[in-house]
């Protein structure tokens, strides 16, 4: 990829019919001198860019309809989404995710995709050991609980994943086609690596067997690999006859199940105070440094900017669909309010309202 | 119309326990099962059912012994760590050997 | 408070008999019925209800009397063929001649 | 809005692809002499005009999805809407309609809002005190009973709304963008003063608080308005990324969603023997007063006459989200068979199939 | 196995009632409640509910002084305006003291 | 229709849209000397040109999201449709397959229509005394339990009409546009054939009347002919107002609908065993052989190619909505086991995978 001039830019013929102005494309192409703060040093110009993006994000209708639902449960309404609908709207998130990515990546090179794929197996192993000693050392918190939140932050969001690849779109910067296959190899080692942890520390835990099979056919990992095993196979003709439904909506969608998600959240802000303050800070901080190193290992492993911008995304988000599901199972004495509350009232909506476009403007440190 | 005088079983847990409850009665003796989508509150704060789902209600019909059995087997697995309760009513049943 | 010791007939049933439940229940003498949807395993083994959609758990409170006519009822007409399961319980009721 | 010759058309782009022939535009080119009859005066030309959106109006897909819902309930079939797509579909469209309108809001002037605000919430204070004297004077309605209806008839229904917004683009006539705004602003204050009204008669009703605040936070206007601001912070550009949901499958999901309403307000028509024919007349004679003062009024404002028509149709339209639940738990003595089988079962259905083009033949009295 | 005598108090409710029977059932001492989406017919013609969606049948497990109260509470303020209906059903739960 | 040189073709114009190379039409081209084997004959180069056609089949979205739902299943996946899900998308496909119907049903002259009608009843009334024939002398099956199947096999299974559709649309052949009229047609009649044959050979059945009724306002009848009459009565112009719900997102959500029917078809798949090898193999040479004579009768009757594998596939295909519920009432002590698994473990997805590539072959043989 490093080779080529401009990075291929498998989502542009959809871009040429939004009335958006693509704004950072322009803005990208002045690059000269860097300012330094906090000894992080940016291009000149590109402070003014990224609050352009920071903007353009907060006032995206997925991050509004998010506030919107965090208003609605904090005001008491008596709004409520069926518990079907979002059963329903994440069924077709996840599907719609990996067909359009399984259409993208039966055109990708093998020879470009390794490197990013090892990268991320690194993140998925080193992430929750990382994330493990430092709830241990610093946040004293019990093994379970430890290995429990370490889980979710090695693991990944898919949510936030659809929410920077509308981000990108937004302000028109290229990635990778085959982006959300890292999502499929990000979402499950975590988990198992926390887990074994917790079972080397505390020796117990039976259903081990069951829970790596769980892991494996659960229903997010199996939507995902389904779509883009379809996607794959099919192809773009085949795809066409669907993309009404999986790319034309994909967006009103996802800021319908954004609106969800804020009343999710709202219900999880409530038990900020039980948690704690470290692990407020955790779920602010760790994102931060796991969204750097996601972009880092991108940029090493020849991704364009917006593929490591991506990554670094995947890197920072707390999985809340597979994550909760198995550590319930496997470590049913580790406390839902730690790892519920860190990733879903803390960790998610920092990163959607403020960690992508900073993901973005940590990338021109690499790009 | 003759009776049988059974016990119905109710659990409410967590959707999370869902196969491992089904699979546990079926071993215990229960030959059938009525299941239902429910929420609630007790004692114990959040669960996982706060964002996997609701709470189950799962009915049993079955003889005092194999509910004696459940209720032992629920309360020594599960009450530690799941937000799980269990209780029985006594019921009058047709067909009693159905159950048994 | 004055309450009255009525019976509570539950019915599970196939999704398809609902609508002839309704009206044999109202026939033979209840009052009112409260239907929610549940899903079940039994003896029995694959019904229509497996494609059809779910089980219907329907109780009804009504007198002793009824209750007896509720369930025989439903025995002679529903055993043999379809995915049918009846029984009652005790309950105390307020305003006990609403029901009656 | 008076000044300028040719009203502003925000919704035009979207007729273009719309491959129905725009009746009226051409129809009202001519306006020269008029006719008379029943002491209301029509333009020559203009009852043939009229037939013709009668007949357009009552063969649209929505019309007709609506008694095809009514003839399933009456003949009793099998057919039921899960009530998870009733819910899903009602989140949808408020917030479609919200949307839409907040994008066309951020580029209204406050000069041309203000009056036809004010004219809104004088209908909303007027219309509740007008129906609640005629009810308890000529219907001989216990106060309750005659607050309950009242506070329905002052508000508003937003799927009406919807109805109106389709028809009017069907015949091509353009309408402010700011109309779902005084959505929002006719629905509670309507039932607010009923409610006031039943409690002076009364002396009784505590729990007062209590309905203000989840009239406020209510989903139907939390929806509405969080719509509307949404789109007035996300503007065309954000919009446009989530508009094929919101805009493309409007009409589709309204059609779905009137099938539903055909069969709920079937059901209350086999209340209509109960209510009285009393209640039967105000059903429709009420709605009709209704119109012609919410035209008359919006043409005052400086209203375009697609507002007007728009306006009268709110005026005319009864609640049947907000109002009865605020109803229930304000005025639990009401008789709920009276105020749902009039609004549901008798004004609905009249305003849907005759009211909204009768509204438009009212109209050209004023333009 | 060890259990308790308690009260399981079921309501049957219009779904608006829903947030103020809640938290009265907490203020009248019961320590937790089950609650599942129903549907139902009574003696009570139209209500609510017919339009703002089903009835909501609520449980909750209480010890028999707690009953009395929620059910005299319920008749007192429900039964004129309301489409309530209320009753109870003797239980035996295991671990008693987490009910009272 | 015979006369004609080119069918009518009223889906072409979506056709344009679509990036899909119109393969069978170049293929159809050459039409020269015939290839036989197995007595059946050939054109040269069919075989080919079949293969292509089973290839774009099998790799069709919705081909592979139906065996992504079998191995979700069978792998004891989470993954699991709300209810509520699969039934509002039986309720949109039903109403859409029956709005488009009606859409052109208004343009179709009684002329073109009333053989292909008689032969679609004669199918109605022959497949079921077939069917049951077969099963009871070889199949040695109780009266009841021959009679509940022979009404599945009479009956027509909507979805995969859908998936004949837009098998169709893919390889772009036209096809008539009052199929839909025809599934109407075939659905009930051949139910009431069946259940009559069970009631003279066992005397009992009670009910009878209310079976009848139940089917003709049964939902899937209900909301195909009431497609039909919106889609026939709204025309052109009004139906352009919901097309991009009810046309442009079919595919899609017909992909959704066979990955929950996939899951539904595995869970039969369990009870294979205990229906025995003659329904298996019943369950894969009926629907050959009235597909056969679908086919067959479709050409006598002058149907274009297209609309004769349509009426093929109708033949050959099983119902699952109305038959089950009408046998479970109307004939109890049949057992669900046979009826369920061979409609919907055996010949749906035979048919879906296999059934619709190879009556395209079979018809080759009469175009
Ligand atoms: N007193 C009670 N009455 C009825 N249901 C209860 C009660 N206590 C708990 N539950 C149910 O059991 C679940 C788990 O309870 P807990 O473990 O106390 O949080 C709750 O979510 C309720 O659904
Ligand atoms: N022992 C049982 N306890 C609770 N529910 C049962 C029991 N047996 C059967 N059922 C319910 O009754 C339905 C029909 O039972 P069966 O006729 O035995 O298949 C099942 O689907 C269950 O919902
Ligand atoms: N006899 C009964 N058995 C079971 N449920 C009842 C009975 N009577 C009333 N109900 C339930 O209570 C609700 C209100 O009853 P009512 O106030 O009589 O209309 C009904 O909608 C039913 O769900
Ligand atoms: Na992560
Ligand atoms: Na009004
Ligand atoms: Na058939």
């Amino acid at each position: 990829m490093s080779g080529t001039p401009s990075p291929p830019s498998p989502t542009r013929p959809s871009w040429r019919s939004l009335p958006i102005r693509p704004v950072s494309l322009q803005l990208r192409a002045q690059s000269a001198p860097r300012l330094c703060a906090l000894s992080l040093c940016f291009r000149e110009g590109a402070a003014l860019e990224i609050l352009e993006v920071v903007r353009i994000n907060l006032f995206s209708p997925m991050v509004l309809a998010f506030v919107l639902g965090i208003l609605a449960t904090s005001l008491g309404s008596d709004l409520r989404f069926p518990e079907e609908l979002y059963t329903g709207l994440s069924i077709y998130l996840l599907l719609a995710i990996g067909l359009k990515g399984g259409v993208e990546l039966a055109e990708t090179s093998l020879a470009s995709f390794w490197a990013p794929a090892l990268m991320t197996l690194a993140l998925g192993i080193g992430i929750p050991l990382i994330a493990y000693v430092i709830l241990r050392r610093l946040g004293r918190f019990e093994v379970a609980d430890a290995a429990a939140i370490a889980a979710h932050y090695g693991s990944v969001s898919a949510v936030t994943f659809a929410a920077v690849q509308t981000f990108l779109q937004a302000v028109a910067i290229p990635y990778e086609g085959f982006m959300p296959t890292l999502v499929a190899l990000l979402e499950v080692p975590a988990i198992l690596v926390a887990l074994l942890v917790a079972r080397l520390a505390t020796g117990g835990g039976d259903g081990w067997g069951a829970v790596i099979r769980e892991l494996l056919i659960g229903k997010s990992i199996l939507l995902l690999l389904g779509g883009l095993a379809i996607g794959a196979l099919t192809g773009k003709a085949g795809f066409a006859q669907v993309e009404p439904l999986f790319v034309g909506l994909f967006r009103g969608a996802l800021t319908l199940f954004l609106l969800e998600m804020g009343m999710v959240a709202a219900r999880r802000l409530r038990d900020l105070r039980r948690v704690g303050r470290f692990l407020i800070g955790f779920g602010v901080l760790m994102p931060l440094a796991n969204g750097l190193i996601g972009i880092w290992l991108g940029s090493l492993a020849g991704l364009s900017q917006g593929g490591a911008i991506v990554l670094g995304t995947l890197a920072a988000s707390a999985s809340y669909i597979a994550a909760p599901a198995a550590v319930r199972i496997a470590l049913p004495q580790a406390n839902p309010s730690y790892y519920l509350t860190a990733s879903l009232g803390i960790t998610f909506p920092f990163n959607l309202a403020i960690g992508i476009p900073l993901y973005y403007a940590l990338s021109t440190l690499f790009y | 119309m003759q009776t049988t005088r059974l016990k119905l079983v109710t659990i409410i847990a967590e959707a999370v326990l869902e196969d491992r409850l089904l699979r546990e009665l079926k071993s215990l003796g229960a030959r059938g099962y009525t299941m239902g989508e429910v929420r609630g509150e007790g004692t114990r704060g959040i669960h996982a059912s706060d964002w996997e789902g609701q709470n189950l209600r799962i009915e049993t019909l079955v003889s005092p012994e194999v509910a004696e059995r459940i209720m032992a087997h629920v309360a020594q697995h599960y009450f530690p760590d799941f937000a799980v309760i269990i209780y029985s009513v006594d019921a009058e049943v047709v067909r009693g050997p159905k159950y048994l």
